[in-house]
């Protein structure tokens, strides 16, 4: 039995088989269930905290600031202390409550964001689940957590955390859109929906360059939507902090608000982590047709790395995005939507479509 | 037609603006050196204030421990918020005159706003301004002082 | 237009007040019950066009409560002060100018408010930084029990 | 949209939320009660007085040279100009002519208080509308001035400089070459204010055409100051009625005619440029001579009133005294331009939406201590 950085579908394959082993297939199922489940809160929590971490650090040395810097080296364990903080801190019951609504809230957003990373390929085998319609069920799951905010700004008793809860919900039911037709523009160019098919199909040459100037004009597209799907700024305006305080979060508190932060988060991340995917191949690494020398140096670097890498810059750019715009007003938010980015994006569906037909695509 | 071309224009220049935007805070990600947060408690031994800045009010004593206030209360009487009290106290002086001197001066640096009119207005230049500036305290009577020092007296020639 | 032309003028616009020529403006005292339609003449008349309301100054006189407003031509750039007093301390009532100049509304909520002088038509007349329950600060007869800063 | 808005609805309909007194955008302790409909504001409707201290009823207790320290806290970002404006009324009524230097010191140190005042609005005002980087390249660039007023004044952002005669001392030695080198580095930094916000699509669509004030309502009103030009309403005390040394310098009135909120902005980013090029007109030869006239220990004004009005950031400062020949004044009565501003917010914000409400009242970069006084 030998592992590999490159390659972890044997590492995976042989904790199937000598839990089968041992077990009836019922028993082996559920372990495993449990196993990916502890694996994904770890991976989860790990991400959660770095992001923050990197948030606030990207900002400040775009501000001229340092940033954290007391706790521990460069301030890299701030953000574990802002959890410890926030796990001590009073969980302030709000009168007039939908009390079980309250509750649930922050569990639906968790929860929504926490499936989307099962399907998400880290490196070859390191998938938890490989479906058929991958993308397809990403759109699914990534749009499920706007459930939590409405809930979360409806069972406040709060006015601003309900007109937070509304903006939010106008704007995922738009941006939906578009999130989904730029991947169907790319999902037109791999000719499949399943995650792993199209990283293959990336082995020379990723899509964003493979499909031409419908596959860039798609990426923006995408990252626009995806950060605004992500309630993250310049789109904020579901907490849109100088208007409506904290929107839809106003009322939560300690560890219920820390569910709420680190699903914005972890979204950012999965939003990242698909257009890592779709548009620069995933943990594929850099292939030029014809380079073997080239080609070789590029796989040595371990896949994992590869997919890091790419999301860790996608994510990069979403902060530069939000660290530099001011924020969008509702009906602006709209407009941008259903004027500019749908048009251009069904445009671009047929530009992409007309380009498969005729094979221009490499 | 000439809408059509606006709208692309339209969205043209918009995405040129929003790029200008980004290569401000772009430029100062990548560039070092620009930072220009002070870590203040570290940097404690080399920060000085300017000699101008009003920290405080204080009342120089030279090494004689003599310092220069007649308790003739005109800072008392310009103080805007009452921040300054001058208890004096009468001596019989050498030549054998009676003397007025200040027992205590007594300042409230928590009711102080800095005004200056104190220190311009003294005669003799009994008061100044100090730069320290770090005031906390957990108790609000420590915010009094009593500016002249125990046993100090009158300098020489101050009238 | 010179001072003394503009008082000239004033003194015909406003018969029954008096116009004196001050240090620095042209400045006319009048009766509470003339106010507005010597204030609708000066701005009106398109020699002296008073068409921006600088301030509302309550004053208190001692024994009479009075208003005193700042009038500016953008035109001309000249100003004129026009003063009233009422000697009711009780219930003093002046005329709202909120009809010629809307800035007077909340300059005449601020002399109600830290003087008691109420204004007649006035859309909305109410205290404006303080509470019902306080006196009228502004007052010479105004005792503050509470924040005591006089030495 | 607008036929929406005039429609009746019945009260019940109308969504009430309190903007402040606590609330990131309103910059202090305003209340804003906003009724909406949907995200519509329909009335909007202040309530101030949360920092009311009285200074006009406190100002009849002291001497003169005491309610300078008042004004600092007045407009507590044109505290310099606050302090001239009852330094100028004070010495019109004695007559007394301060020297030239005075003057010169005076108009500097008016502009370099009306840069900062215009920094920080744009460091909040870039704030107001989501874009948080603005406020830290904001708070970098005043910290420059500030530095500039520590070293010559002793207080950073309440300088307490001015006194009736002059100043309180001479400026430091240090004061020309710092504001040289400060004029030299904004010149190339305020261009990066421009890429980074001005030009901003996302930035002009949030601010055109919201909150329009006319120029005959902008007269009516009384707004003065960058709100009032940005309406085309000359009203520039500087130009109009010159005091301390403005009428020796050759500066330019910014005036734009839409009135809207993008260019009350643009009005101040100008203002910037002007402030610039007064003090550079002077800084090279500031004159010489006493920085403060010889005054009596106790300042007493001749019976009668007096007027004076200044420039400050936020607009026209009058400053109204009356004396009854007396140490302390009668009554005292500052025309401050935010309370004048504040009044006609209902009237921009009608019928726009709460964003629309924040970046309006950003637009009048209300200052509330200066509204209650």
């Amino acid at each position: 039995m030998e592992f590999s950085i490159y390659d972890f579908s044997s590492f995976t394959a042989w904790i199937d088989s000598s839990l089968r082993a041992s077990m009836s297939p019922g028993w082996a199922v559920a372990i495993e269930m449990i196993l990916i489940g502890i694996a994904i809160l770890t991976f989860y929590a790990i991400v959660g905290l770095f992001l923050v971490y990197a948030e606030r650090k990207v900002c400040a040395l775009m501000q001229n600031r340092l940033g954290p810097n007391r706790v521990g080296p460069g301030g890299m364990f701030q953000t574990v202390a802002d959890l410890v903080k926030l796990l001590f801190v009073e969980l302030v019951p709000i009168k007039n409550a939908d009390r079980a609504l309250f509750n649930l809230a922050p569990f639906v957003v968790i929860i929504a964001s926490f499936m989307a990373i099962g399907a998400i390929p880290f490196a070859k085998g390191l998938h938890a689940v490989d479906l058929n319609i991958g993308v397809f069920y990403l759109m699914a799951i990534s749009s499920m957590g706007v459930i939590g905010v409405l809930l979360a700004g409806w069972a406040s008793n709060n006015k601003y955390s309900l007109i937070g809860a509304m903006r939010s919900g106008a704007q995922i039911v738009s941006y939906e859109l578009s999130v989904g037709l730029a991947l169907v523009t790319m999902v037109v160019l791999a000719g499949t929906m399943q995650l792993s098919e199209i990283i293959e199909g990336q082995r020379w040459g990723w899509f964003i360059f493979k499909g031409h100037i419908p596959a860039v004009i798609a990426f923006v597209i995408y990252i626009i939507s995806g950060t605004a799907e992500t309630n993250r700024g310049p789109f904020d305006l579901a907490e849109a902090e100088s208007e409506l305080t904290a929107g839809y979060h106003t009322e939560y508190s300690g560890i219920k608000f820390a569910f709420f932060f680190l699903a914005e988060y972890i979204n950012m991340f999965i939003v990242a982590a698909i257009a890592a995917t779709i548009f620069f191949g995933g943990w594929m690494p850099l292939h030029v047709f014809g380079w073997d020398g080239f080609n070789a140096v590029m796989d040595f670097i371990p896949p994992i790395v590869w997919f890091l890498t790419k999301t860790f810059f996608i994510v990069f750019l979403m902060m530069w995005l939000k660290w530099t715009f001011p924020r969008l007003r509702i009906d602006q938010l709209l407009t941008l939507e259903w004027k500019y980015l749908l048009p251009i994006n069904i445009f671009n569906l047929l530009l992409m479509a007309f380009l498969v037909l005729t094979g221009l695509h490499w | 037609m000439n809408s059509f071309t606006e709208y692309f224009r339209g969205i043209f220049s918009g995405i040129r603006s929003l790029l200008a935007g980004l290569s401000v805070t772009g430029k100062y990600f990548v560039k070092p050196g620009t930072t220009v947060t002070q870590q203040y408690p570290n940097n404690r031994k080399d920060l000085k204030m300017f000699d101008m800045f009003k920290g405080e009010v204080i009342m120089p004593h030279n090494e004689k421990n003599e310092h220069k206030c007649t308790g003739c209360g005109i800072c008392e009487i310009n103080c805007p918020n009452g921040s300054i009290e001058v208890i004096s106290a009468s001596i019989v002086s050498e030549e054998g005159k009676k003397q007025r001197i200040i027992d205590r001066h007594i300042y409230h640096l928590g009711m102080c706003t800095f005004c200056g009119l104190c220190v311009k207005t003294c005669p003799s230049q009994a008061l100044a301004f100090g730069q320290e500036f770090e005031h906390a305290v957990f108790d609000r009577t420590k915010l009094t002082k009593v500016l002249n020092q125990p046993g100090s007296k009158i300098m020489k020639g101050v009238e | 237009m010179e001072k003394t032309q503009l008082a000239a003028l004033a003194a015909t616009l406003a018969p029954d007040a008096q116009v004196v020529q001050g240090k620095q403006f042209v400045e006319i005292t009048l009766l509470p019950t003339e106010l507005y339609t010597v204030a609708e003449k000066l701005k009106n008349h398109s020699d002296t066009a008073l068409d921006m309301l600088v301030s509302i100054t309550g004053m208190d006189y001692g024994s009479e409560l009075g208003t005193v407003y700042h009038l500016r031509s953008t035109v001309h750039n000249h100003m004129i002060v026009l003063k009233t007093r009422v000697s009711d301390r009780e219930n003093p009532e002046i005329d709202s100018l909120c009809g010629l100049w809307p800035a007077a509304e909340f300059h005449e909520r601020e002399a109600f408010d830290l003087l008691g002088i109420r204004f007649r038509n006035h859309p909305d007349l109410r205290r404006l930084f303080l509470d019902s329950t306080w006196g009228y600060p502004l007052r010479k007869d105004y005792k503050d029990d509470i924040n005591i800063l006089a030495k | 949209m607008e036929e929406a808005v005039k429609a009746p609805v019945p009260e019940q309909e109308e969504y009430v939320i309190n903007m402040g007194p606590q609330h990131p955008s309103t910059h202090g302790v305003l209340r804003l009660v906003v009724s909406l409909r949907g995200e519509t504001v329909r009335n909007v409707e202040p309530h101030i007085g949360y920092i009311h201290r009285g200074i006009e009823k406190m100002c009849e207790s002291i001497t003169y040279p005491q309610i300078i320290h008042l004004t600092d806290r007045m407009d507590y970002l044109s505290a310099h100009i606050n302090n001239e404006a009852v330094c100028l009324a004070v010495e019109n009524a004695l007559g007394i002519e301060v020297s030239d230097r005075v003057k010169v010191v005076r108009t500097i140190l008016s502009e370099l208080t009306r840069i900062q005042s215009h920094q920080l609005f744009w460091a909040t005002f870039g704030m107001d509308l989501g874009g948080l980087t603005c406020f830290f390249y904001g708070l970098r660039d005043r910290e420059m001035i500030l530095d500039i007023f520590e070293e010559t004044c002793g207080g950073r952002m309440i300088v307490s400089y001015n006194c009736p005669g002059g100043l309180m001392n001479d400026i430091h030695p240090n004061f020309q070459k710092r504001t040289k080198e400060f004029i030299s580095y904004f010149r190339k930094t305020l261009p990066e204010y421009d890429r980074l916000l001005t030009g901003n699509v996302i930035f002009q669509e949030r601010l055109k055409n919201i909150g329009v004030v006319n120029r005959e309502q902008a007269i009516a009103w009384g707004l003065t100051g960058p709100v009032g030009r940005a309406s085309g309403f000359s009203c520039d005390v500087r130009k109009h009625n010159p005091y301390s040394a403005y009428d020796r310098v050759t500066f330019k009135e910014i005036l734009y005619d839409e009135g809207d909120s993008f260019h009350r902005y643009k009005v101040r980013m100008d203002e910037m440029w002007e402030s610039m090029n007064i003090i550079e007109q002077l800084i090279d030869n500031i004159p010489a001579g006493s920085y403060a006239e010889k005054m009596k220990p106790v300042i007493k004004l001749p019976e009668g009133e007096y007027y004076q009005s200044v420039e400050t950031a936020r607009g026209e400062l009058g400053v109204y005294i009356v004396s009854d020949g007396n140490k302390n004044p009668y009554r005292v009565k500052f025309r401050s331009p935010n309370f004048v501003h504040l009044a006609p917010l209902n009237l921009m914000s009608q019928g726009s939406k709460i964003a629309d409400l924040v970046a309006i009242n950003g637009s009048l970069d209300l200052i509330i201590p200066d509204i209650d006084r």
